[in-house]
């Protein structure tokens, strides 16, 4: 088994990989059960319940309005993952689009986008989300949008250093010999080769994109009420930070597991193809 | 020479296409300063009346081009929510938002770089062992839950500070210290982590150049290989970092000012925005961006120093 | 390497020593005279006239006066004016002046203030300030002169009877232009300073014709959010906190005590009557009856608050229509066959989105309660949160949305509340359109009889419930925090934070 | 030039090292030896060559003597010792203080990368103080002194001015030189030279030999030289090991190990290294002179230059660099063409011009196009092949894009393409990063062949490779050209392989051609001088 040996390196277990993958994959499984099971339908309330501590019949304890956390958590954890991957593949579809044509053909085009992608890391996130969601209403949706649009900038200056590096290679000017047409040689031929840094930038950008979910719900820009996501539970628990941690710990945590874990897999995933 | 001339007007064309995205941004966000300002039971003839005095009907590049102007004499016009001239409001809020800015700053270098020489020489690569797992774990965390995290157990359990009371460096320099400690905290620890690894990434690469056996073979032991040829070599890529961070920490200040209830620019922002104060809103974005284009200048500059290979362009 | 490991404890240890200290200080001194109240929206104009946000009335409330002023049990006592006399046929109102009333800045009030003050709000100036809230109660007013030096007299357009309630205005001194940053009024307590997004301090007027307050100073401190707010009374720097959550108040330390009282506003899920399946009034009403308001307060308010019918909340006393709280009581299955009736059933389900203002976490709470209640009659709801100067310009002035849920506060004339639903009326952004509501509206707002305006309001509350104009919820409670070392803090019927009656615990 | 073998018998012995081990871990526990029971002594003023191919561990003992060994590396030996001091250590702390104070001071070493072996952030005065202050410790004055008398004996003109100068601001050669000043400043006794003159152009090769040679006499300075070049460790060296798969497989002085070699793997080793005329098959032989201006040129050019615009400044008006001056020249088909010059010469941008990679700035350039066109091969196989891909999909590539082939009848043609280049079609299924150089250039080769284009151009197709791999690729090409009867045009600095490979050749300096004729015609009686310095330097060093 070709992977297992690369699960060694130097003679020592790969440990925070395993770790890592060993985190992320109880993530997933958890918002995987989320989309079938829920012991509690997230939304259902029951005043009599509020606030409860955590118990056998309410894992992780009941929220301000009695609803069960634990299937919020479960249902709340797909619905920003699901967010996070959305906005992660925007940014990184749209970022290599324009990191290659930056990268590849450079002038007057790389000049001008540059300046663009430059002007939109200035801009602070939070203004150009409310555009979105001034433009289109408020919702999911309009969120991904809104952040995938801001992933791009990062996702293209990776692609496009990566270009700039691989386009002076002899293998480039073969093709171009061998008659391969522009778009071919960036796509199929130089792409590939991007592939390592552009891997450990996807994991940094999904991590980013969970992390803005929940910031952006903070500020009640995100996912609507009583649709639960996990930066929507966390502002919702701020005022009962005191009496009810539980209900702002476990969404935390949560985000902690899968964001540590796809961490620590991007640590050894980058060097892999490097 | 050459270059600084390329490199001041490449900025300036990101300010100005940072200013046009704001411009546009307003344009499209519904609802404008007047109808928000008179509230409910405002009458037409009042909102067109009091639009007409801000100004808000004159056609859109009219506006653009005025705005500009204003911009240049730095009369960025009065706030349509506090009728204060947006100088004086921004004034007060800086000293909150750079003190925090500088002293998370602060906090980032002054921990992450020992930390960075400390691990490349003892782990070499990043790959294994506990240090790896604490990086990625201080990259983890949401700032925000961190902030709740801190208010909770130091503010209210511990009681080391006090929730809310800011106290101005002015007044009493150490409780300054004290109380932003916490929120420079909750920025700075996300950034610890990945300044960390980028440096000892940067370190690890130069430790195995062609340049660090000759200075072996030369007699050096392994302090002052790291010291005297590793350290600068390293600290290149790492300057160009640091000023990206800088700029995160900026934009990362709103939601930890709401946070910690701390009145700086991020907050003023937020309020302005959800206001629709739009004279208040693109003033911050413009400092916003200058700020981060000094920083690049900043950067620059520091490579160039660092790195006589750069000079040479 | 070592040396750098020290390095970096040193450092470390230095600076959360220093918070150690740094932190105590920060602590405001305990003299017993002076105190901090937290409020979470900051004033949006010092000028009184120019300010429309609730929260900045209930502040300049004890810098400012009007020629009268509200008093606890809901009655208008005399302030700048001593006296006033309504004409028989409600056409004119004359006020003869108090004597020795003077401004912060030492002025005497003289009878041109007044005039002054009155045609700002009314919008008879000749160069009227396009900032200034002309209030459209006062559009009734003709004219504004001065009778002599210590007598003005207001003649109005139309017979009506109710206008005193609104002349609670500010008096301020004529022509004074720097009102939005430097404030002068007649008040109990004199301006110091603001700081946006900070603080609003304001210290005892000597020279106040009234009974001097025993606070010499008070910062109102501007809280970041209702939570931050609530950290800093936990640690102790703030004394009076009035906007606690029930859950808050659950947590409150021994130093405080909780003062219970209502907020005067009328919470209700106002429908938009011109949305297709809402104009039907037989929805409306299965709506009115689906909704467990009891279950609300548990969830939202832990119990507290009172359930109201019908558009008006209780502080209104004699003109409130109390039976008309219990008119719909909680039937889920009655509902259902009233939706059944008008064509909604499991096939063909009543669906429809509300718009929440997103800064109002108590609405939204209420809202995701209701989306739950109305689940289990099979009425689908969408919620869609939006900032508030949307829900101005969309939901207000465009009056494009299908539902809503907001607080709605009034001044205190009885006819203020209910005006909104006239059928011409400019805030009628519920589109509510019945002609026997105007013409009793109009006889109410002209009657002189007292007895005669009590029964109309009555009527005109009992046809809203009946017609389920808007599923009235709550007149949510009102949690204020004070600290052990005060007492005195009393409860106004509408929007205000009375200072001066503040006394110290003995 | 015969070296005295006697001397090295009965001076001191300085170095002895006997049955060294050098392994690395691999992943599944294992560990890969890298150099087996090496066992070898070096005495006052000897200079001992150390020969063998890459991968044959020869670097790795070098860096074991000096202590340089990577961190994940394990040694072990039964004996190292320099100067009767044992340089084996049970702790890292004794082994860290002792190497200190030798490395710099009484043993030193240069490298093969000049580009990377300086600190390019350092100026060259502070570089080659450090020794000084490492070890000796002068006043700041005697230290400058010392450092530009150290720089002058590296054959270095005008110290002073390049103490303040940076790595990046001097040429490879002068970089070499300043290595060894800094090297030899403390005077050590002992200096290792790891493939220092592998990098540089043959003229410049030739002198840094010169000046080691030169010095390690003046200084009775005893010398480890590695290299693959046996032409050059011939010259300098009185004593000679030859190593292969991390085991010496011969020993003894320099002409006995030449004159007499005893292993077979040594005797491969000599006949590899390219010399002599071209061997004409006899036939073609005649055919080749006499009608060679009838058959139809495949290439043809005429006044051909290439200027490159380089911007400076708006203000300044902008420079002009002319790579290529007015070159003419044209190639019949069948023909092997060569051309010959010093890095910088302009060869290889003319190569572009004519590939159609690079535009000519005037002058007229025709090439007879076929649907192949115009194929090309590179110097450095690491990078011009798609590292992402695997070879099979490589050589498929230009199939997909000019042949209708099915995908059936494309595996077939590149199964068949493989066999004519003599590599496994197990191959097609591998990564380029797997395959060695040798095997690299080869799938290199039949990408370019696989459309039988009408012209090859060949960009130092095996200046990066072993000697016994250089053979074999050399053969390689003559094999095809015959069978294909291929169009060559064959870039080099290297004259040997030009003599042994091209039918016509054409000296190049500055852009210009200084001669061009015959092949033999050239190598016999050059015309131009400068021609004949570099046949003299390539005959000099052996090439």
């Amino acid at each position: 088994m070709e992977h297992l040996r690369w699960l060694r390196k130097d003679g020592k277990w790969r440990i925070n990989f395993m770790i890592g993958a060993g985190l992320f994959l109880l993530a997933a499984l958890l918002s995987v059960i989320g989309c079938f099971y829920t012991p509690y339908d997230p939304n259902e309330m029951n005043s009599a319940m509020k606030n409860a501590a955590p118990s056998f019949q309410h894992l992780f304890g009941t929220d301000s309005f009695g609803r069960d956390v634990f299937s919020r958590v479960l249902k709340g954890s797909r619905t920003t993952f699901l967010v996070g991957l959305a906005v992660v593949s925007i940014g990184a579809v749209g970022g290599t689009l324009v990191g290659a044509f930056t990268g590849y053909f450079g002038g007057k085009l790389d000049l001008i986008l540059m300046r663009v992608n430059d002007a939109l890391a200035a801009i602070p996130s939070i203004l150009l989300a409310l555009v979105f969601v001034g433009a289109f209403g408020s919702g999911t949706l309009q969120l991904v949008l809104a952040l995938g649009l801001l992933f791009i900038p990062s996702f293209a200056r990776v692609v496009r250093s990566g270009f700039l590096v691989q386009k002076e290679y002899d293998y480039v000017k073969n093709a171009r010999l061998m008659g391969a047409g522009q778009l071919r040689i960036m796509f199929v031929h130089i792409l590939p080769n991007t592939k390592g840094s552009l891997l450990s930038a996807l994991a940094i950008g999904f991590n980013n994109a969970v992390l803005s979910e929940a910031a952006m719900s903070y500020l009640s820009l995100g996912v609507q009420p009583p649709e639960p996501s996990l930066g929507r539970m966390l502002s919702e628990a701020q005022p009962y930070l005191i009496r009810a941690p539980w209900s702002a710990i476990a969404p935390g945590m949560m985000i902690l597991v899968c964001v540590l874990g796809v961490g620590l897999m991007s640590i050894e995933g980058g060097e892999k193809h490097d | 020479m050459r270059y600084w001339v390329k490199k001041t007007a490449a900025l300036l064309v990101t300010l100005l296409v940072a200013a046009f995205l704001t411009f546009l941004a307003f344009e499209v966000i519904p609802s404008d300063a007047a109808m928000t300002k008179l509230g409910l039971d405002a009458t037409e003839e009042e909102i067109q009346a009091l639009r007409e005095q801000l100004g808000l009907n004159r056609p859109l590049p009219l506006r653009y081009l005025s705005f500009l102007a204003d911009a240049v004499r730095g009369d960025f016009g009065n706030s349509t929510q506090y009728g204060r001239s947006v100088g004086e409001l921004l004034g007060g809020r800086m000293p909150v938002t750079l003190g925090l800015a500088f002293y998370s700053f602060f906090l980032i270098v002054a921990v992450s770089l020992p930390l960075g020489i400390l691990s490349a020489r003892k782990h070499g690569s990043h790959g294994n062992g506990g240090f790896a797992l604490l990086t990625q774990l201080m990259m983890a965390v949401p700032p925000f839950f961190l902030g709740m995290i801190l208010t909770l157990v130091f503010g209210i359990i511990f009681k080391v500070f006090t929730p809310g009371a800011y106290v101005p460096a002015g007044e009493d320099f150490f409780g300054f210290l004290g109380f932003m400690l916490f929120p420079a905290l909750s920025v700075a620890i996300p950034k610890i982590g990945m300044t960390v690894r980028f440096l000892q990434n940067s370190l690890n690469e130069q430790l195995t150049a062609d340049y660090v056996r000759t200075a072996k073979s030369k007699g050096c032991n392994r302090r002052r290989v790291l010291w005297g040829h590793v350290l600068r070599n390293a600290l290149v890529p790492v300057v160009t970092f640091l000023s990206m961070v800088m700029a995160e920490i900026l934009a990362g200040s709103i939601v930890i000012e709401q946070v910690f209830n701390l009145s700086g620019v991020g907050r003023l922002l937020a309020v302005s925005i959800s206001h629709r104060d739009y004279p208040v809103v693109r003033a911050i974005i413009l400092y916003a961006t200058t700020v981060v284009i000094l920083l690049n200048y900043l950067s620059d500059i520091a490579c160039r120093m660092l790195d006589p290979r750069i000079r040479q362009i | 390497m070592k040396k750098h490991a020290v390095l970096v404890a040193l450092l470390l240890s230095l600076t959360a020593l220093c918070a150690c200290n740094g932190g105590k200080t920060g602590k405001n001194g305990s003299d017993s005279r002076s105190a901090v109240v937290g409020i979470t929206q900051d004033l949006d104009s010092l000028d009184p006239h120019k300010a429309v946000a609730a929260g900045t009335d209930e502040v300049l409330f004890n810098v400012f006066e009007g020629l009268v002023k509200p008093s606890v049990d809901g009655t208008l006592v005399p302030a700048v004016a001593e006296d006033v006399e309504i004409a028989p046929d409600g056409m004119s109102y004359t006020f003869t002046l108090r004597e020795g009333v003077k401004f912060h800045n030492g002025a005497d009030v003289t009878a041109e203030d007044v005039v002054y003050s009155i045609k700002r709000c009314a919008g008879l100036l000749s160069d009227p300030d396009p900032e200034v809230k002309v209030s459209s109660a006062l559009s009734v007013i003709s004219a504004v002169e001065k009778k002599n030096a210590g007598t003005v007299v207001i003649t109005l357009k139309e017979a009506n009877t109710e206008l005193l309630g609104f002349l609670t205005v500010a008096i301020i001194p004529e022509n004074y232009t720097e009102q939005s940053t430097k404030p002068v009024g007649t008040g109990p307590y004199r301006f110091v300073s603001y700081e946006p997004l900070t603080s609003f301090v304001v210290e005892r007027f000597p020279e106040y014709y009234g009974e001097t307050p025993y606070l010499e100073k008070v910062t109102f401190k501007i809280c970041a959010s209702n939570d931050a707010a609530f950290m800093e009374l936990l640690a102790g720097t703030i004394d009076i906190f009035p906007y606690l959550t029930e859950e808050q108040a659950s947590q409150l330390t021994d130093e405080y005590k909780l003062e219970v009282g209502a907020s005067n506003l009328v919470q209700a899920m106002f429908l938009n009557n011109e949305f297709a399946p809402f104009t039907k009034p037989e929805v409306r009403q299965a709506l009115c009856m689906a909704v467990d308001k009891q279950e609300i307060l548990n969830i939202v308010a832990g119990g507290k608050g009172n359930i109201i019918g019908s558009n008006m909340f209780p502080n209104f006393g004699v003109y409130y229509n109390k039976d008309m709280e219990t008119y719909y009581t909680y039937q889920p299955e009655k509902a259902k066959e009233l939706l059944a009736k008008a064509g909604y059933n499991e096939s063909n389900p009543l669906t429809f989105t509300m718009k929440v203002p997103s800064n109002y976490d108590f609405h939204v709470a209420t809202a995701q309660v209701l989306v739950e209640q109305y689940k289990k009659i099979g009425v689908e709801v969408k919620l869609q949160l939006i900032e508030w100067p949307t829900w101005l310009t969309d939901v207000y002035r465009g009056r494009d949305y299908e539902a809503t849920i907001v607080g709605l506060d009034a001044a205190l004339a009885p006819s203020d509340v209910v005006r909104r639903y006239r059928s011409d009326a400019s805030g009628n952004f519920v589109n509510y359109k019945s002609d026997a509501y105007d013409a009793l509206f109009d006889k109410a707002k002209a009657s002189v009889s007292n007895e005669e305006k009590i029964t109309y309001y009555k009527q005109l509350q009992e046809m809203l419930t009946k017609d389920a104009a808007s599923v009235y919820l709550q007149d949510p409670a009102k949690l204020v925090a004070v600290n052990k070392r005060f007492t005195g803090y009393r409860f106004y019927p509408v929007y205000v934070l009375d200072m001066a009656s503040i006394r110290p615990e003995k | 030039m015969t070296k005295d073998a006697t001397k090295g018998k009965n001076s001191k012995v300085l170095l002895s090292v006997r049955d060294l081990c050098i392994s690395f871990p691999r992943p599944d526990r294992s560990n890969k030896m890298v150099v087996d029971h090496v066992s070898f002594t070096l005495s006052e003023g000897e200079i001992l060559g150390v020969a063998g191919e890459s991968g044959s561990g020869k670097s790795m003992t070098a860096l074991a003597v000096m202590g340089l060994l990577p961190e994940n590396a394990k040694y072990e030996a039964s004996e190292l010792s320099f100067l009767g001091q044992s340089l084996l250590f049970s702790n890292r702390k004794k082994e860290e203080e002792v190497r200190c104070r030798l490395s710099g001071s009484e043993m030193a070493m240069i490298f093969q990368e000049p580009l990377t072996s300086l600190n390019p952030v350092q100026t060259i005065g502070t570089q080659m103080e450090e020794p000084l202050l490492l070890h000796a410790g002068q006043a700041k004055e005697a230290r400058r002194e010392l450092i530009l008398e150290a720089l002058a004996s590296a054959g270095l003109r005008n110290p002073s001015e390049l103490l303040n100068q940076y790595p990046h601001q001097l040429s490879g050669g002068m970089r070499q030189r300043v290595m060894i000043a800094m090297a030899l400043i403390n005077g050590p006794k002992l200096l290792i030279a790891d493939e220092p003159t592998t990098a540089l152009d043959v003229v410049i090769e030739q002198e840094i030999v010169e000046l080691i040679r030169t010095l390690a006499k003046e200084r009775q300075l005893s010398v480890i030289f590695i290299s693959h070049n046996l032409n050059v460790l011939q010259k300098l060296c009185d004593r000679l090991i030859v190593m292969k798969d991390g085991k010496i497989v011969e020993e003894g002085s320099t002409e006995q190990v030449f004159s007499t070699p005893v292993q077979d793997y040594t005797k491969k080793l000599m006949s590899a290294v390219v010399s002599g005329p071209k061997e004409r098959a006899k036939e073609n032989a005649e055919k080749e002179t006499k009608e060679s201006t009838e058959t139809e040129a495949v290439l043809r050019m005429e006044e051909l230059s290439v200027i490159f615009r380089k911007k400076t400044s708006m203000f300044h008006a902008p420079l002009y660099k002319t790579a290529v001056n007015k070159v003419s020249l044209s190639v019949g088909r069948g023909e092997i063409f060569g051309i010959v010059g010093e890095s910088g010469c302009g060869k290889s941008t003319l190569l572009k011009t004519i590939a159609g990679l690079q535009k000519a700035s005037d002058g007229t350039l025709s090439v007879s196009q076929t649907e192949a066109g115009v194929q090309m091969v590179f110097q450095d196989p690491y990078t011009s092949l798609n590292p992402a891909k695997k070879v099979g999909w490589i050589l498929e590539e230009p199939l997909r894009l000019h042949t209708k082939l099915t995908k059936q009848e494309r595996k077939e043609r590149v199964l068949s393409m493989l066999a004519e280049t003599e590599l496994l079609p197990e191959i097609a299924g591998r990564h380029i990063s797997e395959l060695s150089g040798g095997q690299r250039q080869r799938v290199a080769i039949a990408a370019a062949l696989i459309l039988n284009p009408e012209l090859v151009l060949l960009d130092e197709p095996v200046s990066a490779l072993d000697v016994t791999v250089q053979a074999q690729i050399l053969a390689l090409l003559l094999r095809l050209q015959r069978e294909h009867g291929l169009t060559y045009v064959f870039v080099s600095h290297d004259m040997a392989v030009v003599r042994k490979l091209c039918d016509t050749v054409m000296v190049m300096k500055d852009g210009r051609m200084i001669e061009c004729g015959p092949a033999e015609q050239v190598f016999l009686n050059p015309k131009e001088d400068y021609t004949k310095k570099l046949i003299g330097s390539a005959k000099e060093s052996g090439k």
